[in-house]
């Protein structure tokens, strides 16, 4: 069974209401042993897109195929500038630390210049105030500081990237 | 011609320049909001960068983050499309400083013809009529010895504004008195300019205005003449190419629209709105320095992508084709579906639009960035689509338009399509008698 | 399977709202055996036009806008000839009677002539074979006959209406 | 003008000629089947009547239920679309014997063009080139005499089929052997009719047809070409207008086809179908007495209602305008967009549609009866949507296209928009050089 015979199998399942099926199989040459289980929804809705209650992205309608069939545009942008559908789902993942995220449009800069030592790395410790990273907008450096004391756990983009408003930095497990 | 661009707009303007940008191979980024993510301009584009919180004021008039967006993504040049900063010399100008190429006019020629005042000495200038007006009024005495110099009713006109902000109607000394200083209050507050000027108020006027088109090397063409007299509070509501007055007038007023731009050195798309009264005299009002919401019926009618033509005279490709080229074939109309509930006073219905099916077939063209589970911001302006219909007569696009919107659905979200339904079935509407207070005077809502 | 596929999968299960999908191979290299589960969400629509549960016409699908909004368009069409979508409607709420439906288009006539007495009464006793009424197609009378003896419970139509392909015109009690 | 018609078909063109209808303040009955109730023209229509089971011979093909349907709801006239009954003879005179205008063209006039072998002395007649082909064949010795005669490969063709069905080609003697009598039980089986004729087979022909519309009078005009030469085993899939052809060689063609359909007195809309060889001869194969799935493009480089047409002048108005008024600007493309997996040998893909986004924006017509939750019946063809791009050049109608294919979305079923994508993007496309084996030759599939 691969992707297009699950992808089938869901579709079949949308379109005829069946909540639920299970499929087992031994693999046997001849007479193959195998077991079917299926229960239908209770009141079936015809057609509908696609139910709520689904975990999706905040934001994006669950119901819609526009958005899921935008999937390759949003993966092109995702090479063009970090797409900001990533953050939502990567800050789930590791809700413990504090996000620092880019108050404006720029340049990532990890050091003061190209010579000298990057301001943090991962494992550093950070006092309120320090500079962690500088964001380069139309030849001006912004200064970006810690707004909690903690542990570096994670910086996401590199130097000289470009990112874009909103956009999570680094993470910082707060002391 | 551009490699890459970016977008500084949102919702169906967006959707319209990146589609533009598609057909000429031009690469286009999207800058959006926070509110916008999930915007069909952002799933379209070839790239997108958000620029900001939901606020207008943080994002999309964000100055330093969209030509930031405009450098970090190695975009060659901005569409401001309309709205928010389409007609700001200041942020065209520091485009040019970033050696970013602004698609739209120069920066003079914004600061020029955008000031209402400035605007009017200039039409003088190149011999184009205004209403008789006044210049920028020092006090109220000011104002009562112009008023009562040309007559009321006049119009209170606040110097900066635009696109119906700003103005209030004047029916004798004692309104002028109650109304001058809050006029100015409010003028300070939305423009920040107190300046205040007063017109000659004309009666059920037609708003005509002409499609420019400038090289600017001191060639201008026009695309002929829109009527915009369907206005709800100064907002066109539908409007329509060409206007069905006399086509010698409608010569006249494109001639003196051509004028006026060649005389400021125009560039790139520019629309120049002029009053006609009922005895066919027309006053030049405003020029807006930018592609407009309506410019769809000036294309249907025209044939002739006037999106496309603002990237190749941007690009430097100087104007595509010359006066004679321009032909007008048909009539075209253009209804603006906003998500406002026309039976409650046209309130903002924001929301999810749950299902959606716009019309098709012979002579339709859709503008929308709305699909089915769109979440309508509610930070922005309520426009989710325009529905264009030509036909070969004024009549075929009626009854296309009519045809047209019967089959729309739009579920989630009240829509003004029963409202345009209303004035396209009006006979007044049916058979041309239109002036811009056609909705307070002609219908009974 | 690898990352693109997972990918995959989670785009469909998202386009047709499956909440729950496990998989089990045993890794076997020919005809590998396996499992299968999938569960869908309880169906509940999203912002539907038409409200769920709510007694819709069969065949319409209740999640469509298009349909709903033509509500007018049928009720127009119902003005014009009986519609279609009455008849499954009332059949479920007298599901007592066998269906007398018409097998063409025409024109119901309860009598074989205008002065002459109907075929059928409500209350009548009717056996297999007997005409129930005639409909007229192309200049053609077509006897309808009962195909099941019993008592005509109720005549859904008019002398002259016109009749489409397949509606209820009279139902009938099997005895 | 009629007062009320009734349409005798299905899906997209019972969706158009709805369309047509309403323009024309026409009212229009929709005729259905039981798989069809929940369908667009059915829902949209002013009235709709169940005329037979999903199976097209009891419902579509049902004669007595369409008649009887159109009397009974007081219809004046039927339109029968195309495929179905729209190319019937018999079904037209019974209409005109129960006093119903058929909306296309007599039923002598589908009598005489309609058989492939009369057709052919038809155009003899007319002076109208014709490829080198025989006359119906009595046996094999005669298909065998004919074939050395004029040179192998040949084409073996059923006298009663058309649109590519009923047609084999022939490289050699054996061949000829093996297939000649299996060809005409098929024919004997699909048309009742087993009479064969051999053509001779042109290679790489470009398929080029003329739009044509007599009044009935002996008044034919043309609305130029379409080339619909990107065919996949005999059905288009791809079509434009007008053909890249030399300018003179068109008007021959147009002018030929004039020819034919003045010569038989042709009424309404047909279309003369020629093969056109690298040499520039041309032969006319077949003529087409309907509306044609392609139509669109004729109307978006004419501006001209087709079907509004079919009503004018089968209601006896006669043509709305002459041959120096048909005026052609610019280039259209369409694709047709089934319900088929162009990745699976393009099997039909028949299910719900669970979600439809079509495109819009300037230069794009979509005509689809599909909306977001409407189910393929699986017992008609697999035509969804038609999706037809204008653009000044050909080189813009096809950036359209793309562009516009790109932003469509369809969830549910498969499509072949993916397949047309890479249609548009070939470079033998691109450059025009388009004939009928072009999938086939130029495409790996």
């Amino acid at each position: 069974m691969d992707v297009k015979e699950l992808k089938r199998l869901m579709d079949a399942m949308k379109a005829t209401g069946t909540a639920e099926l299970e499929l087992e199989w031994d693999g046997s040459e001849e007479r193959p042993g195998g077991r079917v289980a299926l229960r239908r929804e209770s009141p079936v809705m015809p057609g509908g897109p696609a139910s709520p209650g689904a975990p999706t992205q905040p934001g994006i309608p669950a119901s819609s195929g526009v958005a899921a069939a935008a999937a390759g545009a949003l993966e092109a942008m995702a090479a063009g500038t970090p797409a900001a559908g990533e953050v939502p789902a990567a800050a789930e993942e590791k809700a413990k630390g504090t996000d620092v995220v880019a108050p404006i449009v720029g340049t990532f800069y990890a050091a003061p210049s190209p010579d000298t030592q990057v301001f943090v790395r991962v494992g550093d410790q950070v006092k309120v105030g320090q500079v962690l990273c500088v964001i380069e907008a139309m030849k001006l450096m912004n200064e970006i500081e810690a707004e909690v004391a903690g542990t570096v756990v994670e910086i996401l983009v590199r130097n000289e990237d470009p990112v874009e408003y909103g956009q999570v930095l680094m993470r910082i497990a707060p002391a | 011609m551009f490699k890459k661009i970016l977008i500084a707009n949102r919702g169906e303007i967006a959707l319209r320049v990146l589609r533009a940008a598609r057909e000429l191979g031009v690469k286009a980024v999207v800058a959006y909001s926070e509110a916008d993510e999930t915007s069909l301009p952002v799933l379209l584009a070839d790239e997108s960068i958000c620029i900001g919180p939901a606020a207008s004021s943080g994002s999309y008039l964000n100055v330093r983050n969209l030509l930031s967006a405009a450098l970090v993504t190695g975009a060659e040049a901005i569409h401001p499309g309309y709205g928010f900063l389409a007609e700001n010399a200041e942020f065209a100008e520091m485009c040019e400083e970033h050696h970013l190429t602004f698609i739209g006019p120069r920066p003079e020629n914004i600061e020029r013809i955008g000031d209402k005042a400035r605007a009017r000495s200039l039409a003088i200038e190149a011999g184009v009529p205004i209403t008789p007006g006044s210049d920028p009024l020092a006090d109220l005495a000011a104002a009562h010895a112009f008023a009562a110099e040309v007559g009321y009713p006049v119009i209170l006109k606040a110097s900066a504004g635009g696109g119906g902000r700003g103005m209030r109607v004047v029916q004798s000394p004692n309104d002028l008195e109650r109304n001058f200083v809050q006029a100015q209050e409010e003028a300070r507050a939305a423009f920040g300019d107190p300046r205040m000027y007063l017109e000659r108020f004309l009666e059920e006027p037609r708003h005509v205005e002409i499609q420019v088109f400038g090289d600017g090397e001191g060639e201008v063409i026009h695309f002929y003449d829109r009527d915009c007299s369907i206005q709800r509070r100064y907002q066109k509501v539908l409007e329509e190419a060409p206007s069905i007055l006399d086509p010698a007038l409608r010569a006249d007023i494109a001639e003196a629209a051509v004028r006026l731009a060649r005389h400021i050195g125009y560039r790139g798309a520019g629309t120049c709105e002029f009053l006609v009264d009922r005895e066919g005299r027309f006053y030049f009002s405003e020029m807006n320095t930018r592609i407009q919401v309506e410019h769809p019926v000036t294309e249907m009618v025209t044939r002739f992508d006037l999106v496309q033509e603002q990237f190749r005279v941007a690009a430097g490709e100087g104007l595509s084709l010359r006066q004679e080229d321009v032909r007008l074939e048909g009539h075209a109309i253009e209804v603006r579906v906003n998500a406002e509930d026309p039976d409650h006073d046209f309130r903002p219905s924001a929301g999810v639009v749950t299902d959606v099916h716009w019309p098709g077939g012979p002579g339709i063209r859709v503008d929308s960035h709305v699909y089915a589970g769109y979440r309508i911001p509610p930070n922005y302006d309520s426009l989710i689509a325009k529905v264009i219909a030509w036909g070969p007569t004024r009549a075929m696009a009626i009854a296309r338009m009519e045809r047209a919107l019967r089959e729309t659905v739009v579920e989630g979200v009240a829509t003004t399509i029963p409202f345009h339904l209303r004035v396209l079935d009006n006979a007044f509407y049916r058979r041309g008698a239109v002036y811009t207070n056609f909705i307070a005077r002609r219908m009974s809502i």
